[in-house]
């Protein structure tokens, strides 16, 4: 049995700053035990103060690093309702209660040795974590790492120069067509996939629920394995109210549904039914 | 027993002792083994698990959940893993723990509650039931048994018939007397009653003009719903004999302390396992902390004294 | 009628024409008069005033309100000034306001019920009565007219037959099946159903042992109910074809929307006016500015119009 | 009818410091235009940010005056529950929402001569506010004003320093005896009430009801008109709820009930029912 003590941690913010409307980084101090997470991996957070938001919120861990001895965290956001607007009020040195890491993260192979991540807009958030684990943990080891990164307009792509140091190549695109490719950054991965070696390489996407069900036919269409992140709204993070849940492909499985904390929030695109909602 | 302040936190529910009197709701702890990692699970009262029916369940398509104002609606449906494969894979792991295991039980028909009820008192490791009468009667067109006294009566009747571990049944707020059910369910030989269900709510995306939940309506659990819990259980608890469990919106020891001075003689925590799966623990020891200050040595001077 | 947005807001309530669909809530808007520093009453849709009895009634000793999680208990009782004392001191300010009134009355028989409403109708100033059912009726042992639908459509009939004004039948939140009482006040003749009053909940103050309020029980109003009070008002516009008024936790433009896609045609602002007084005057606002962002030209075209 | 814009105003804090344990003193900046007020008025206050505590809290009026050309206002207050707890961690620069002055403040008669105080702990708070006004306003129309202040223990007797200079004299106890007459404060009140005036005196009093309930008495039993801020549970602060009841004096009257907000909380003794509440 886990040490319980250990499970719910205080991060203390070090800053939490607005980089473009209503995105937001956070850069948190967290226990220097805080446990060794893998990139997909995401938290729970909550204020710590009051009682709003009344659940915690997931997040997937941006970054995770240590500095001046301490162990710092970073979480990339954006407002999309009540409880981020709530959080992105918090300031230095305010508190918030952190549950994680949890679910299970990307798995990055052995032996492949091209790395594509895809990322829609804020889809990056784990990606960038993913990036810097492939070029600081499996150095070497790995082949090229591409990104390819769409958003809405050119000054949603940030941290560029960040991510240029981190990957091989990046493929820009932006739907309002300011920067880079004027459309989908689906369109530019499938233009792409005739090239990527089919069993020397895997895709890693993150991004809105359309997007990453293009990515499933786009591997499904070429046969390259493909790794999203997916999100549903969560009440606990840790597989026990089921809320989460994300309808599984194959008929022939008793189990229909998947917990996106528990099973995911990262699975192979063949491992979902990709029906399972709307939009 | 006397725990480490020596105070006397020992309950008696319909022959089962506890600890404590404090357990998990049904629905909100999972199988117990999603909290092991966060608390020790042999310092509860009891687990009460999911709602077993007698084949497995797929539950509702998503969105399942969504926040409300201090509380959270849930559509989750009746998702669950089926009686056998509970008892053949997560019952064995709750084994190992040094603590009362309650399953809460579901169906369709009476038949199918009894069929699972019978089932789990064969199994080793389950100490009482907890039959959710909050489910849609198919045969009767979809009427909840928790609405209506007679099949209310039947289904308890009915469990009470097939096995011979303590029956607590738990009740749906829905209703307009609860008094009414759970005299019926008392005279249908109940061994405790735990309430309140979920209340059912709506919660609608104004720019989609779409509900929130697939399912259209969903149950509404959390502090929002604590004053009317807190009612009900009064209300019962001056109806019947058979021993009470609170269960809604149970955040903090002080809550549950409310509880029990209305006079229920365990409660159950739901949704705050979700908000901070320390919850149940806190709530312990907040109890003992509370009677220690008080000069209280036994729960028992505690339950229902509240002066009215 | 076009607001400022050049938005239509004006809706119709059983022949009551309202230039916008934002009343105020019995109980919590007292007279109108206490509301006159923070706003220009001549905005709202329609003032809805504190429940008149027959006489006078003092109402409930204190404690008479406890704050709960996202909403408030209250057991005010019904303290009114009594409906002459209304009509001679309290009405001749309202009449000076260009603002539909409609009064909420309250009786302990059918009979008292319909003499109130028979005493508004001859007062110049009342547009509409609003009929709380959620009183004890003294002659049936106390039960609630609200919760029985023999009785409640018995007060309806004899408010309809005392009164040529329209009649708004306000239904109690604490039954089984609220369709059924829906059904049942209209059939007897219910202009206009409005729902929900408050939830009936208790709070306990536990270092003393007692309710934090001297009456015990309370009702429960504010955000905590509004999943509950949206979830009635979408299954009683299904049930009948009358206007129904959503009622219940609405602190927002955002929240009165709720309402109106689930097919309320008006709804009332009740708690929130003791949070921030100016709330109306905002939700009125907000909801042009949603229509006008959405581009919905006539408020018609907005309500109901929740995709399942 | 009022501008109602001008009704609702926004306070920000200027200091929000621990006085003594759980014990407050609130400094707020105000609009330069908030509405004379008269001792014994009160404010309803809350947090601008987040929903909780969900109603507004009422608090009198502890000062209020020009400073650098700005309005502030003083709050006393001590926690008492979750909502004062949350009022309590507000800090410089944090905003509340303050709905006042309300309801009836305390009618400083014209050509009586001796003003007497009696405040019982917290009771301190609207009281130095009518001990500042009598100084200030009416000085030299009125004769002396003596405090009587009784509290816990020594040390809750605070602000000793700035009450000598309003009062002519300050009668102390605490009821733990660490300072002054060991023994409620209304003993004191008790034992000098011959000594005063009686169509020459008024009494004021502010504190827990079991003290303000024991001035009714002396103010009966020896003929002094006596004026008590009472304390009711609020929700609106404005007369609309009725949640806010005290029982009326007197047999014959319709009115049973009174509002503290509105008819109060400044009562003359002899209006009120003393046996409105149990404690
Ligand atoms: C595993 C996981 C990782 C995530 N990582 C990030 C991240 O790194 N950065 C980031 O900005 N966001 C991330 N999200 C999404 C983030 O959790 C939601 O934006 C947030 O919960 C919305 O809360 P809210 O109160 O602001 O919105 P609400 O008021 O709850 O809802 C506003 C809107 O957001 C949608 N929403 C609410 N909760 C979720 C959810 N859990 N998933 C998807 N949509 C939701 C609602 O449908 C609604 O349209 C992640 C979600 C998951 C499940
Ligand atoms: C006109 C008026 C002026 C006041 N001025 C001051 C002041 O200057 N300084 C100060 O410290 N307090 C003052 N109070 C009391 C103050 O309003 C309460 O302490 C506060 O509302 C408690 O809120 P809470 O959430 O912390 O407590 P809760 O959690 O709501 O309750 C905690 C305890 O406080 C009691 N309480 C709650 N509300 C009130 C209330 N309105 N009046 C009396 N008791 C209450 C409850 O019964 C309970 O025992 C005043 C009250 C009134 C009516
Ligand atoms: C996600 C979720 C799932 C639930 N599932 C069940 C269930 O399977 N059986 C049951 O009897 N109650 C179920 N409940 C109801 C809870 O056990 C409890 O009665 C209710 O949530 C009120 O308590 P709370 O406010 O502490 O959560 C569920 C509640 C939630 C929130
Ligand atoms: C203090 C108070 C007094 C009320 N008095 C009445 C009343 O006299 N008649 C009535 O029909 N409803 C009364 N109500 C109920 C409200 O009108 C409304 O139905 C309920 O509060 C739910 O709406 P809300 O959540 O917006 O407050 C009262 C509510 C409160 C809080
Ligand atoms: S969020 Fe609770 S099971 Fe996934
Ligand atoms: S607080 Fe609402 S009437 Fe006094």
């Amino acid at each position: 049995m886990a040490d319980p003590e250990k499970s719910i941690a205080t991060g203390i913010i070090i800053s939490n700053r607005e980089i473009f409307k209503d995105h937001f980084l956070m850069i948190l101090r967290v226990p220097a035990d805080f446990r060794a997470s893998v990139p997909g991996q995401f938290v729970m957070l909550r204020r710590e103060e009051g009682d709003h938001p009344f659940l915690g919120r997931p997040f997937s861990i941006h970054s995770l690093y240590s500095m001046n001895g301490e162990t710092v965290m970073e979480i990339l956001y954006r407002i999309s309702g009540m409880g981020t607007a709530l959080i992105a009020r918090l300031t230095a040195d305010d508190r918030v209660t952190i549950l994680g890491p949890l679910g299970r993260g990307f798995d990055v192979p052995v032996g492949k040795k091209k790395i594509v991540l895809v990322a829609g807009g804020m889809g990056i958030a784990p990606l960038f974590y993913l990036a810097e684990y492939c070029l600081e943990e499996r150095r070497g080891e790995l082949g090229e790492t591409v990104l390819y990164f769409g958003a809405q307009s050119s000054h949603h792509l940030f941290g560029l120069d960040r991510l240029e140091r981190l990957c091989s190549s990046l493929k820009l695109s932006t739907d309002d067509g300011t920067f880079g490719y004027h459309g989908p950054v689906t369109d530019l991965v499938a233009g792409d996939a005739l090239s990527f070696e089919r069993n020397d390489s895997t895709l890693f996407a993150c991004g809105p629920y359309g997007m990453i069900k293009e990515m499933a036919r786009i591997a499904e269409k070429f046969s390259i394995p493909c790794q999203v992140s997916v999100e549903e709204k969560m009440a606990c993070g840790i597989g026990a109210c089921l809320g989460c849940a994300v309808r599984a492909s194959g008929e022939n499985t008793s189990k229909r549904f998947m917990r996106v904390c528990k099973e995911g929030p990262v699975f192979d695109t063949r491992e979902i039914d990709w029906n399972w909602r709307e939009g | 027993m006397k725990d480490n302040n020596s105070r006397r936190l020992a309950v008696d529910i319909g022959g089962l002792v506890l600890k404590n009197p404090v357990m998990t709701a049904s629905g909100t702890f999972g199988y117990g083994e999603e909290y092991a990692a966060y608390i020790d699970l042999s310092v509860l009262g009891a687990i009460v698990v999911k709602g077993l029916s007698i084949t497995p369940r797929e539950g509702n398509p998503p969105s399942r959940i969504m926040e409300t104002a201090s509380g959270m609606l849930n559509a989750v449906g009746l998702e669950n893993v089926g009686v056998r494969a509970f008892i053949d894979e997560k019952l064995p792991f709750l084994r190992e723990v040094d603590v009362p295991v309650i399953a809460n039980i579901l169906g369709d028909t009476v038949e199918e509650y009894c069929e699972v009820a019978h089932i789990l008192s064969e199994a080793e490791g389950i100490h009482a039931l907890e039959v959710n009468i909050s489910c849609p009667n198919v045969a009767q067109g979809g009427i909840d048994f928790g609405v209506n006294p007679e099949l209310a009566f039947k289904v308890t009747e009915g469990v009470k018939n097939a096995t011979d571990l303590p029956v607590i049944v738990k009740l749906t707020p829905n209703v307009t007397d609860i008094t009414e059910i759970a005299k019926s369910v008392e005279d249908a030989g109940a061994d405790a009653i735990s309430l309140i269900n979920t209340l059912t709510g709506l919660s609608i995306d104004i720019e989609k003009r779409i509900p929130h939940l697939k399912n259209i309506t969903g149950g509404l659990s959390g502090p929002a719903i604590k004053p009317v819990a807190l009612r009900m259980v009064w209300e019962v608890v001056r109806a019947v004999s058979v021993p009470v469990i609170g269960v809604g919106g149970i955040m903090k020891a002080g809550d549950a302390l409310e509880f029990l001075v209305a006079g229920a003689r365990a409660v159950q925590v739901g949704t705050a396992n979700f908000v901070n799966p320390r919850s149940t623990v806190e709530i312990i020891k907040g109890i003992a902390a509370y009677m220690e200050r008080k000069g209280i040595d036994d729960i028992k001077d505690l339950i229902g004294t509240l002066k009215t």
